[in-house]
């Protein structure tokens, strides 16, 4: 991406362009779908979906200063859709590796949000070790046949396209042999099996991928080169989740004007116990320290200092959810044994008991991310690997 | 209390255990949970025959004369099963309450077919509060003649939904005191409410000048319900001690299995760790299961305050264990297909009944306050 | 509350961060906190000169005009060096008291000899229970004359032994109220006692008949007493933030450094876990210390909430940070030569000046509930 | 041992006999150090110092039943001395691994006390892991030449031998190559100095090592064998240790009657407040378990069963040390703010802070005995070790 220096308008230029748009062309709600794509439609061809990337591809090659320019207008007037070259996760990875057939195809439908898409990484033999996935990738003469199992997958059964990794080379270490694809989904070759949760729902699905076909072009940066491809795809990801954790279930409302727990307490008759006033104050607590955390992070990073606070935040939610359940369910006392509609309190309180591990589990588990801490933050050394230097085909499975 | 000979014990203890290993296998109860009863009528009255529902129950009533001892070492058995089953309301807390108030009459009606199996009886003693308490009882009773009548709400009464017979407080004019309501009579309606704990079935009870029997005793009757409620508290320390070491037995079993990087996850200290300390939690909730049981049994001076140790400590471990658990095995314990949750939803349960561990940690303190004070 | 711009506040934060760095390095500190005054009156001097002592006296009395921003700052500094200074009790606590009740004579006669360091005061704030509430005051006034006269004790007084004047709540006839006290005037008894951190001094001090003058204000002299125990908390806050820090930063470097089995200590999950957690704890208590003070500094609705949670959450952080890192370095840290202990020792005081954390907690949600009452 | 079978007496006429010594020698106290060795040389003399051990030693024979009747029947009379080959570590150790020549010289003066010893295992560079140590022990032609440092070594000042381990091997991997002396520790060439703990008290002390003289017959096992001496004489310590842990310091003698933290809290007047009433509840019931656990696990030791609860009692303990400091610090408050003989309940608090971390680090921290607990008694696989395989000289030190 360009900077600042390439840009050819002064900020004050730009800022009255952007507002020249969205005065003339932004009705300030989207209603549906319909009218979501066709504003979308129209962000990427005023070229303000993402004013980072090159012209070539619909963009500006605007410096990050000015794009926040951009995006500042844009949300001050409440209208989406800029910012992608931050935030879509699938356009970014295909611009960075994509070869220039699938980005001719593929790139302007995702920007515009006409595309479904799905992460086809996991598999039943490799969550905390990503790397060590027996999903195959054979080459075939212009295509390649996938074969293998994956999991965890939101999505799967409307996508279009699934971001795969799959192993390429069974002879070289088990980074070395992994390549990335553009998985067309809709194709006999892929099952989409829901998966049931612990909580009871189905956010998630098994792939089971049989012959299934990937076309050559659609494998994104060189092969064997997968694992590179993923830790930009990742870092993408990493950097939209975040507030990605789910509340209490039940939908209930609650009172605006005071912190949930103390509104739960008090409607339990329990705001008076001074063991749930101690546990209340420190599950509120940790939010907000949570929450000043993330804003010195920001804060910090707009300074330019790089901050460890960043890869803290997901420990600490997972630490929050568990610990709010836990004092949900000591404020409900016997109440907590029931569920369903007719016991909204009981819901929540089950449902965040549950879903908790969703953040602790997913994405990396508390243990893992513990690890990335140490290691990328405080730079302790590493463990012994023992898998990391062996051919992949030596490595013990199970 | 009473108490078998040890061989008569491990008899029932092993009886037990074979029958639920072939019974009350996953499968088994994955199935009975989603069914209405939320029992599987032919165990029940397997569990009968053994003499495993009527095990407190003195003989003369047809039962087998045990105490707690052999009701925490059953309930060992069916915590590790995740046994769905009114053991609890039936065998254990109304047979506990019945022969606590000593009426020879509701003995002699009801102990021996809750014994054989044939009448499930259950205990509805709190309200809406659900605090186990006698400050928290929701109902009250009127005479009528000869006869009694009760109104008002009982929460949380474990297994109403297929109770033949409820053993109600209530207050009377003359203080608190026990009823016996047949649960299909006029003016009682028994609304089962769904459970977080599928394995687990819970009411709550309405009462508008339901019919009701009193049943005499010669002491305050919250007394007598302390004493069954420590039985029952035995009860469940005994299944969460049994429910956390085989969730920490599969748990182990799975980490030195499950390879991440190319060796087993139980080699890293995060897993080994944590399964070092869930061990202390498990064996630490054996000991206090059984040492409860044990004073309870020999009416020990200092059986209140084993029970309450008991009942806190076991509701911590239970949890913490099948928390843990779910933790390390990672995603694969994230779906449903996988028993952990089970077990977890089963702790949560446990943790609840009869009092949450805050309220045990207190009344603790008051035992040992009083012992010496 | 004040401010400086942020350049000054830099600057004061760089002088103080490169005197303490010269002249209160481990060496000094372990000499002068077995000296009997508890500090060194050479860079107390120093500090005064550099504007530290008077940061929050207005110019007009000699001071530097700044405000909670600058305070937590200079004691993120403090606390990573473990300074031995009576810079809270005199430069903050009691200087902050005198401006809250601004009486222009006592700042007048008080204010410019605190802030150049010729004088050092301390304030007397709680009795025998040692809790901080008016209720917990253990002094009476009553007048004489023009002049008044004090009876009773104050307790956890923070270096009375080496301060001039002492500022001490007491009760009089017309309701609680702030008196100045001569420290070596007649029927004043300062004993100092031996404290669990060597590197502060705490004394008792019996009033017989002292002679005392009041000192006059606007408002209720309690919230004068909380708005300078704000000041005080939030520099106590800075004080176990900037200690956590660095006992964590020597922490890790021993971790990276130290071999067990062939490998740096560092590279097991045991260890690297507990320095991952606690640098959760450092960087979320850096953030509570500066947000408390930034919203003391902006008058801010809900800045009695940020110092609230500052006072438990570092507290809590601080302690933890200290007692894990002694585990983690072993048998090393388990000697007196190591700092390890000293850091501890200081936490667990802090944790305690001016309320514990369940004090704090229980204010944090009172100040919750009035904030959306 | 020699097993029952192997004992010429019934257990009537066994317990008649040690009642009828008893009855004849024991007086019923014991002053001062002059008498207390008067009455172990008598009970050595008479054979019941160690029942179990051959009657070439001074022993029985006895098998572990006939044993205990001696023991119970000790302990009936509250007379000391018998058991010791159960617990006296030093005398077991020299008779399992010494050489004829120190058995002759050493052993019954070990039995009878009159011989101060002290542990040289652990050195600055070799805490967790023992088997680094680098003190060196040279062979010359009738001795060896020890050089190094070690380091908590109680009862050094005073002691006439010191158990040392020192490597004796350079190039093979670090377990097999240490071997294991009786070391006399009055000679010049070793150096005792205090060593100041956190506590401020000293109870141990590092011993510097400079040509000290071994003898060759103080060799216990053979040359490079030490490992295993040192694991049978390990063995021997944690069967005595367990009750280990000091109490608070201040002895302020505490009502016999109630529970300390009780009466504590009642002291500082806060046993009505409920949150205080929750941690004593906490405290005193990990406590409970804790001697519940032992009990257990005693009682399934006389069964055969071996009990995983034994390794539990020195996590368990450190566990409930600290959380003891730390509910006692906050029942003080600003209480604790104090130290020294005027602030006796402050003092207690403080140093059972600080000496917890002699349970949760000394003899192997709470992350060894989780390995240990996990390893062993779970049967989890270990770490790959770096350093096990090579030879020592090439394990990076540090």
């Amino acid at each position: 991406m360009a900077d600042d220096a390439a840009a050819p308008v002064t900020d004050d230029g730009l800022r009255e362009e952007v507002r020249a748009f969205l005065e003339n062309q932004w009705t300030g709600l989207l209603q549906g779908e319909t009218e979501r794509k066709a504003w979308f439609a129209k962000v990427v061809e005023a070229r303000w979906a993402v004013p980072r990337w090159p012209t070539e591809w619909m963009g500006r090659g605007l410096g990050d200063v000015q794009a926040r320019i951009v995006e500042s207008e844009f949300a001050a007037a409440g209208a989406t859709g800029t910012g992608q070259d931050r935030t879509n996760l699938w356009a970014n990875t295909l611009l960075a590796g994509g070869t220039q057939e699938l980005k001719e195809r593929l790139l302007l439908p995702l920007l515009r949000g006409e595309v479904g898409m799905c992460l086809l990484y996991s598999e039943p033999g490799a969550g905390s070790d990503l790397a060590g996935i027996r999903t195959r990738a054979d080459r075939q003469i212009d295509h390649f046949l996938i074969n293998g199992q994956k999991v965890w997958t939101s999505y799967a059964a409307t996508a279009d396209y699934g971001m795969l990794i799959a192993r390429t080379d069974w002879d070289v270490p088990k980074h070395r042999g992994i390549s990335f694809f553009f998985l067309p989904m809709k194709q006999p070759g892929v099952e989409v099996r829901p998966l049931r949760q612990i909580t009871n729902e189905s956010q998630f699905n098994e792939v089971f991928l049989t012959d299934a076909i990937c076309p050559e072009e659609n494998l994104l940066g060189e092969l064997g080169q997968g694992w590179g491809v993923l830790q930009t795809a990742l870092a993408y990801e990493r950097s939209v989740m975040g507030e990605g954790a789910r509340g209490p279930r039940s939908g209930v409302a609650e009172s605006k004007n005071e912190e949930p727990l103390i509104a739960l307490a008090r409607e339990a008759g329990a705001l008076s116990d001074p063991l749930i006033r101690q546990e209340i104050s420190k599950v509120i607590g940790l939010k907000k320290l949570n929450a000043l955390n993330t804003a010195r992070a920001k804060a910090e990073m707009k300074q330019g200092t790089s901050s460890a606070l960043m890869s803290l935040g997901k420990l600490a939610m997972s630490r929050i959810l568990h610990e709010e359940a836990r004092v949900r369910t000591m404020i409900l006392g016997a109440g907590s044994l029931l569920e369903g509609p007719d016991f909204p309190r009981a819901e929540d309180a089950n449902f965040l008991t549950l879903n908790a591990y969703f953040t602790s589990i997913g994405g990396g588990t508390d243990q893992i991310q513990r690890n990335i801490i140490g290691e990328r933050v405080l730079g302790l050394p590493k463990e012994p690997e023992v898998d990391r230097d062996i051919p992949f085909r030596d490595v013990r499975s199970g | 209390m009473n108490s078998l000979a040890a061989e008569e014990r491990l008899a029932f203890q092993h009886s037990t255990a074979r029958l639920l290993a072939d019974r009350s296998t996953e499968v088994d109860v994955r199935r009975t949970m989603e069914t209405p009863s939320g029992y599987d009528a032919d165990l029940w009255k397997a569990m009968a025959d053994l003499g495993v529902v009527g095990l407190i129950i003195d003989p003369a009533y047809g039962g087998a004369g045990a105490g707690p001892v052999e009701v925490e070492v059953v309930f060992e058995e069916a915590g590790a099963a995740l046994l769905c089953s009114p053991l609890l309301s039936s065998g254990v807390l109304a047979a506990g309450l019945l022969q606590a108030l000593d009426d020879e009459d509701a003995n002699l009606r009801l102990l021996p077919a809750i014994a054989d199996g044939s009448l499930i009886a259950t205990a509805a003693l709190t309200g809406p509060r659900g605090t186990w308490t006698p400050g928290a009882v929701a109902v009250r009773a009127r005479a009528e003649g000869d006869a009694c009548r009760l109104d008002g709400r009982a929460s949380f009464v474990t297994h109403a939904h297929v109770a033949d017979v409820l053993l109600v407080a209530a207050n009377a004019a003359d203080g608190l005191a026990i009823f016996e309501v047949e649960a299909r009579a006029a003016g009682v309606a028994v609304t089962p409410a769904p459970t977080f704990d599928h394995t687990l079935r819970i009411a709550e009870v309405a009462f508008d000048g339901a019919p009701a029997r009193r049943i005499s005793t010669s002491r305050p009757a919250w007394d007598a319900v302390e004493e069954a409620l420590s039985l029952a508290r035995v009860a469940l320390a005994g299944e969460q001690a049994g429910g956390g070491r085989r969730v920490l037995e599969f748990t182990v079993d799975y980490a030195k299995t499950r390879l991440q990087f190319g060796r087993a996850i139980g080699s890293y200290q995060a897993i080994k760790h944590m399964a070092a300390d869930l061990l202390l939690e498990s064996e630490s909730a054996t000991s206090a299961a059984r040492h409860a049981a044990a004073q309870l049994a020999a009416s020990a001076s200092d059986a209140k305050a084993a029970v309450e140790l008991a009942a806190f400590a076991c509701a911590d471990a239970f949890v913490k264990i099948c928390a843990d658990a779910i933790q390390m095995h990672g995603g694969i314990a994230f779906t449903w297909n996988h028993p952990a949750h089970l077990y977890l939803r089963r702790a949560r349960s446990d943790a609840q009944l009869f009092g949450a561990a805050a309220f045990h940690r207190e009344r603790y303190v008051c035992e040992l306050e009083a012992a010496h004070g």
